[in-house]
C-alpha cells in the first residue's frame, strides 16, 4: 500500500471510532493501533489471572461456607475474566501461549496491587471494596472503547466486579459490626489497601505516557487524575458508613471544589513494585511459571488426544 | 431411625463432598490452564453447596452444633466421617483426575440411590445434585481418557496416580453402622450393591484410557471410623484456622 | 580355604561366641553371620529412620515449647541411632548407599509399626510408651549379643529409647490427668497403637524363621512369644496406672501362670502390612525416596568440595 | 524502661527463633543426610530453648499472657513480630542454608551486642547463646561455601536462593521505635551499627563461595510491623494447631 493510501485508510478509521463506531477483528487498524490493544488487553488479561492468586490464598482458610463458596465464585469470575480478555487479545493475530510467554518473562505487566499479600480475612474484604471498586471505575468506560471484542468483554466484566465489590464491602460490614478484634482488622486492611488501591489508578497525568493517544482511541475516557479523584469521592463516605479511617491525614472534604483533597501518594513504593521489586512479585511470577510448567505435560495430551480422535474419525470416514 | 443416626449418616455423606471441595479449592488458580481451572472451580462449587445443605439438615439435628459452620468446622479430626480417598493430596493433576473420578462413578451411583430415601430432605438434596454429579462423572472420565491415551508421559502420570489411589477405593462401599441402620430405616443407601457396577464402569473406562487396574488386593479403610491419613490434620488446620482463632464471632 | 580349615575356623568361631567373647569386624566370620548380621543391622537401623517420620509429623503442631523440643530430641536421636547402626552394618563391609538403595527398592525391611500414621498428639505419647517400650525389650538382650559393633550401639540406643519410653509415658500421663477429652484422646491412641505394639515382637514362634540360628549368634534370647508375654506383662499395669483399658476382651490375669493371658492377634493385619500394603507404606517410602533424591545434589557437592579442598592442600604442599 | 517497651522488644527478638525453629522442624527426618538431618535439628533446638528462655521473661511482663507457651501459640498473625526472612520456605536445601546464614550472621553480632545489656536477664540468655550461635555461623557459613563451590548445580541452586532471600536482609537492621527505646534504655541493641560488618562479612563468604551479591537495590520489609508474607499464615496454623482447638488445657 502507498502512504496515501495508508492515510486514507487511517482518516476512515478516525472517524468510525469519531461517530463510536466499533473496530472488530477483521477491519483494517492502524499497527499502533493493534500493538497498543494487544498491549493493554493482555496487561488486563494478566492481572485478572494473577489476581487470583492473594484471593486464592484464602479459599481453603475462608470461615464460613458461605464465604468459602462466593470467594471460590469470584476467582473463578476472575479465571473468565483472564479467559474472554485472551480471547479478545488472539482476535488481534496474537496467540495465548505468546502472551503467557510475555508474562512469564516479564516483558508484560499486570496490576501492581496483586504484589501485595493477602495476610487477614479483612484483605479478602478490602480487595473486594476498595480493588474491585477502583478496578470498575478504570473499566466501565470502557464499555464504550473502540475495539468490540474488548468493549463486550467488559460489559460483561463490569457486571461481575460490582457484584464483587459489593460482596467485599459486605464482608467488610460484617466485619466492622462484628467484634472490636474484627473491627480492628478491618481497619487494619483498610491501612494497608489503601494507598495501593490509589495507585491502581495509575501514576499522575504527568507522569503517564499512554494518555493522549488512549483517550484519542476512547481506551481511556479520563485521565487517571480524574479517575483517582472519583474512587476517593466514592470511596470515603463508604469507609465511612463502616465507621472505619482512611489513613490518610490530609484527606479532607474541599466544599470549594466538591471533592476529597487528599495526601500525597509514595510514588518511589510505587515504581518498586511496578519494576518487580513489591512484596510478592517474586511469589505471583513463580505461582504462575509453576502452573503453567507443571500442567504442560496436560495440556500435550489434550492436544495428542484430540489429534488421536481426529485421526480416529477420518480413518472411520474414509 | 434415631436422630443421632441420621446425623451420622448425614455426615458420613456430606464430610466427602467438604474434604474434596477443600482439596480442589487449594488448587484454585494453580491448574494447568485457565479451562480446566474453572470446570474443577465449578465441581468444588457444587461440592461445597451440597455440602452446606446436608450440614443444614445436619444442624438441625445436632445437639452440640447450631449452624452449618460448626458443623463444618468444629469438630475434631477423629469425627470427620470422609473416606481416605478424598483427602489425597494433589500430588499433580493425575492424582487430582483420579481422585476426582474414582470418587464420582461412586458419588453418582450413591446419589442416584439417595433420591429415593424415605428421608424427604435427602432426597430433595439428591434430586438437586444428581445433575451436578452427572457432570462431575463426564468431566473426570473424560479427562482420565484423555490422560490415558494421550502422550506416554501422561499414561504414565495416569497410571502412577491409579496405581496410588486404588488402594483407597474399596472403602467407599464399606458399611457401617450406621449405614446399616439407616439402609433398614429405608433412609440410606445400601453400599454394597453399587460394588460391582462401580468396578465394572471403573473397569470399561480405564481399560479405554489404555490404564490397568492395579492387582494389589489390599485396600486401606478407617476414614468412615475418623481414622485418617495423616495429610488430614493438616487440612483441618487450614480449614478450622480462623473458627478456631477467633471464636464464636459472624463473618 | 579347604571346607576343613573352614569348618575348623566355624569352630572356634562358635566356641568364641559361647564364651561370650565379642565378635570385632576384622575377625574371620561365616559368611552367613555376616550376611545376617547386615541383614539385622540394617533393619534395625532403616527402623529408626523410617521411625523418624510419624513422630516427625507432629513437630510442627506440639502442643507447647516445651513438647516440641522434647519430640524434636528424641527424633534427632533416632538420627542418631540410625547413624551409629548404619555405622556398625558398614564395618561388615556393605555401604550406606548399598543400604539405602536396599530400603528404597523394598528390598529391606524395617519395622512395620512405622506404618500406621500418627494422628492426634496422644499418638506421640503411644509411641513412646508402647513402641519405646517394645522395642526397648526387643534390644536389651542385644546389649549382649556376638557382633561387638552391635552390642556396643545397643548399649547407647537402648539407654536413650528408655528415656524415650518414660516420656511417651509423661505424654500418657499428663493427658490422662487432663480434661475428659484428653483422656480420651489418649484411650484412642492405646486402641490404634496396642495390636500392632504386639505384633512388633515379630510373628509367633512357629511362623518366625529366624529364631534358632538367632539364638545360637545371641542375636536373640529369647523367643518373639516369650518377648511379647515380657511386654504385656508390663504394660498392663502401667495402663491402669493411667487408667485407660487395654483394647483385648480376653485379656485377664491368669494366677496359675504369673502372667497375663491375651487374645489374638491378627496376624492377616501383620502380614499386610509387613508386604508393604499398611496404611503408610507408600507415604514413608516416599518420604524417605523423596528426601535422598532431593538430597543427591547436596551430597555431591559436599563431596566435590571435599575433593576441591584436598587437591587444594596438595597443591600448596607440593 | 516500660514493662511493655521491654516486653515488646523480646518478642521481636525471640519470634525470630521461634518461626526459625518452625521451619527447620518441618525438615527434620527429610535432609539430604543423616548428619545434615542431626546437625539441623541441633540448631533448632538451640532456637527453641532460647525462644523459651525469652518467652518465660515476656510472660512475667505481659499482663495478658501468663505463661511461655501463651506467649508463644496465642498471639494473632499481625502481633508476631519476626523478619520475613525466618518466614521463608525451605524450597530446597540451598534455601535452607541461605536462609540460616543470613540470619545467622546477624544473629552472632546481635547477641554478641546482647550480653551487655544492662537487662540481667536479657544479658544472661545472650551470654548463654553465644556459644550456640557462633556454632550456628560456622555450620550455615560451611555449607554456603561447600554449596557455592562444590558443582556447578549446587553453585546455581546456592546463586538461587541468595537471589531469592537477599531482598530480606536489610529488615534485620530496621530500627522500630521499640528499638530506639531500648537502646536509649541501654538494654537493647542498636542495629544500624551492625550493618555494614554484616555485609562486609557475608560478602567475604559469598566471594569465597564464589556466588554473587545481587544488584537488587530494593529490600522487602514489615515483619518487625507483623505483616508478613503470606507464608506465615499457614506456619502458624500448624503451630498453634492444637492449642487453638482444644484451649487451655496442660499438655
Amino acid at each position: 500500500m502507498s502512504e496515501k493510501e495508508i492515510k486514507n485508510l487511517e482518516q476512515i478509521f478516525e472517524a468510525r471510532i469519531e461517530r463510536d463506531e466499533k473496530i472488530e477483528p477483521k477491519d483494517w487498524m492502524p499497527e499502533k493501533y493493534r500493538q497498543t490493544h494487544i498491549r493493554q488487553i493482555s496487561q488486563h488479561a494478566h492481572s485478572e489471572i494473577v489476581g487470583m492468586l492473594p484471593e486464592g490464598n484464602w479459599i481453603t482458610r475462608a470461615p464460613s461456607l458461605r464465604r468459602k463458596a462466593a470467594l471460590l465464585a469470584k476467582v473463578q469470575d476472575e479465571a473468565g475474566h483472564g479467559l474472554y480478555l485472551y480471547s479478545a487479545c488472539e482476535t488481534l493475530g496474537v496467540s495465548r501461549e505468546e502472551l503467557y510467554e510475555q508474562l512469564h518473562s516479564g516483558k508484560a505487566k499486570y496490576s501492581s496491587i496483586f504484589n501485595y499479600p493477602t495476610i487477614t480475612w479483612a484483605d479478602i474484604g478490602a480487595i473486594g471494596w476498595l480493588v474491585d471498586g477502583a478496578a470498575i471505575i478504570n473499566q466501565v468506560p470502557l464499555c464504550n472503547t473502540s475495539f468490540g471484542p474488548y468493549a463486550r468483554a467488559m460489559v460483561r466484566v463490569c457486571k461481575e466486579e460490582s457484584f464483587h465489590q459489593r460482596q467485599g464491602f459486605e464482608i467488610m460490614l460484617t466485619l466492622c459490626r462484628g467484634t472490636e478484634e474484627q473491627k480492628a482488622m478491618a481497619q487494619d486492611a483498610l491501612n494497608r489497601w489503601w494507598w495501593p488501591s490509589l495507585m491502581m489508578l495509575g501514576p499522575t497525568d504527568a507522569a503517564s505516557v499512554h494518555t493522549e493517544q488512549s483517550l484519542k482511541w476512547k481506551l481511556k475516557r479520563k485521565t487517571n487524575d480524574e479517575l483517582r479523584q472519583q474512587f476517593i469521592d466514592q470511596t470515603v463516605p463508604q469507609a465511612d458508613i463502616l465507621g472505619i479511617t482512611v489513613p490518610d491525614p490530609d484527606l479532607k472534604w474541599n466544599e470549594e471544589t466538591g471533592h476529597y483533597d487528599f495526601g500525597e501518594i509514595d510514588w518511589d513504593e510505587f515504581w518498586q513494585v511496578v519494576k518487580g521489586h513489591g512484596p510478592c512479585n517474586k511469589e505471583r511470577m513463580k505461582a504462575r511459571v509453576d502452573a503453567w510448567e507443571n500442567g504442560a505435560w496436560v495440556r500435550d495430551a489434550a492436544m495428542a488426544y484430540a489429534e488421536k480422535q481426529q485421526s480416529k474419525k477420518v480413518a472411520k470416514a474414509s | 431411625m434415631e436422630k443421632t443416626t441420621l446425623y451420622n449418616y448425614i455426615l458420613g455423606i456430606a464430610d466427602n463432598n467438604l474434604i474434596l471441595g477443600q482439596r480442589l479449592g487449594e488448587l484454585c488458580g494453580h491448574g494447568p490452564n485457565l479451562e480446566t481451572d474453572i470446570a474443577l472451580t465449578n465441581i468444588a462449587l457444587d461440592l461445597f453447596g451440597q455440602t452446606r445443605s446436608y450440614y443444614q439438615y445436619a444442624a438441625k439435628l445436632s445437639a452440640i452444633y447450631k449452624t452449618e459452620d460448626d458443623v463444618a468446622y468444629l469438630r475434631k479430626e477423629r469425627e470427620y466421617k470422609n473416606v481416605l480417598l478424598v483427602e489425597q493430596p494433589n500430588t499433580h493433576f493425575g492424582f487430582v483426575i483420579a481422585r476426582q473420578y474414582l470418587f464420582d462413578v461412586f458419588n453418582y451411583l450413591f446419589v442416584e440411590k439417595l433420591q429415593h430415601s424415605k428421608d424427604e430432605t435427602l432426597s430433595a438434596i439428591a434430586k438437586k445434585a444428581i445433575k451436578e454429579v452427572s457432570y462431575h462423572k463426564r468431566f473426570s472420565g473424560d479427562w482420565v481418557k484423555r490422560l490415558g491415551v494421550g502422550t506416554e508421559e501422561s499414561n504414565q502420570k495416569m497410571q502412577e496416580a491409579i496405581d496410588g489411589l486404588w488402594q483407597y477405593t474399596n472403602e467407599l462401599f464399606e458399611m457401617t453402622e450406621v449405614d446399616d441402620l439407616s439402609v433398614r430405616g429405608g433412609i440410606g443407601v445400601n453400599l454394597s450393591e453399587l460394588k460391582e457396577t462401580y468396578f465394572k464402569e471403573v473397569a470399561e473406562v480405564l481399560k479405554e484410557a489404555t490404564l490397568t487396574i492395579p492387582e494389589n488386593p489390599y485396600f486401606q479403610k478407617g476414614g468412615k471410623q475418623g481414622i485418617h491419613t495423616e495429610h488430614m490434620g493438616y487440612i483441618l488446620a487450614d480449614l478450622q484456622y480462623i473458627q478456631r482463632t477467633y471464636p464464636n464471632m459472624t463473618w
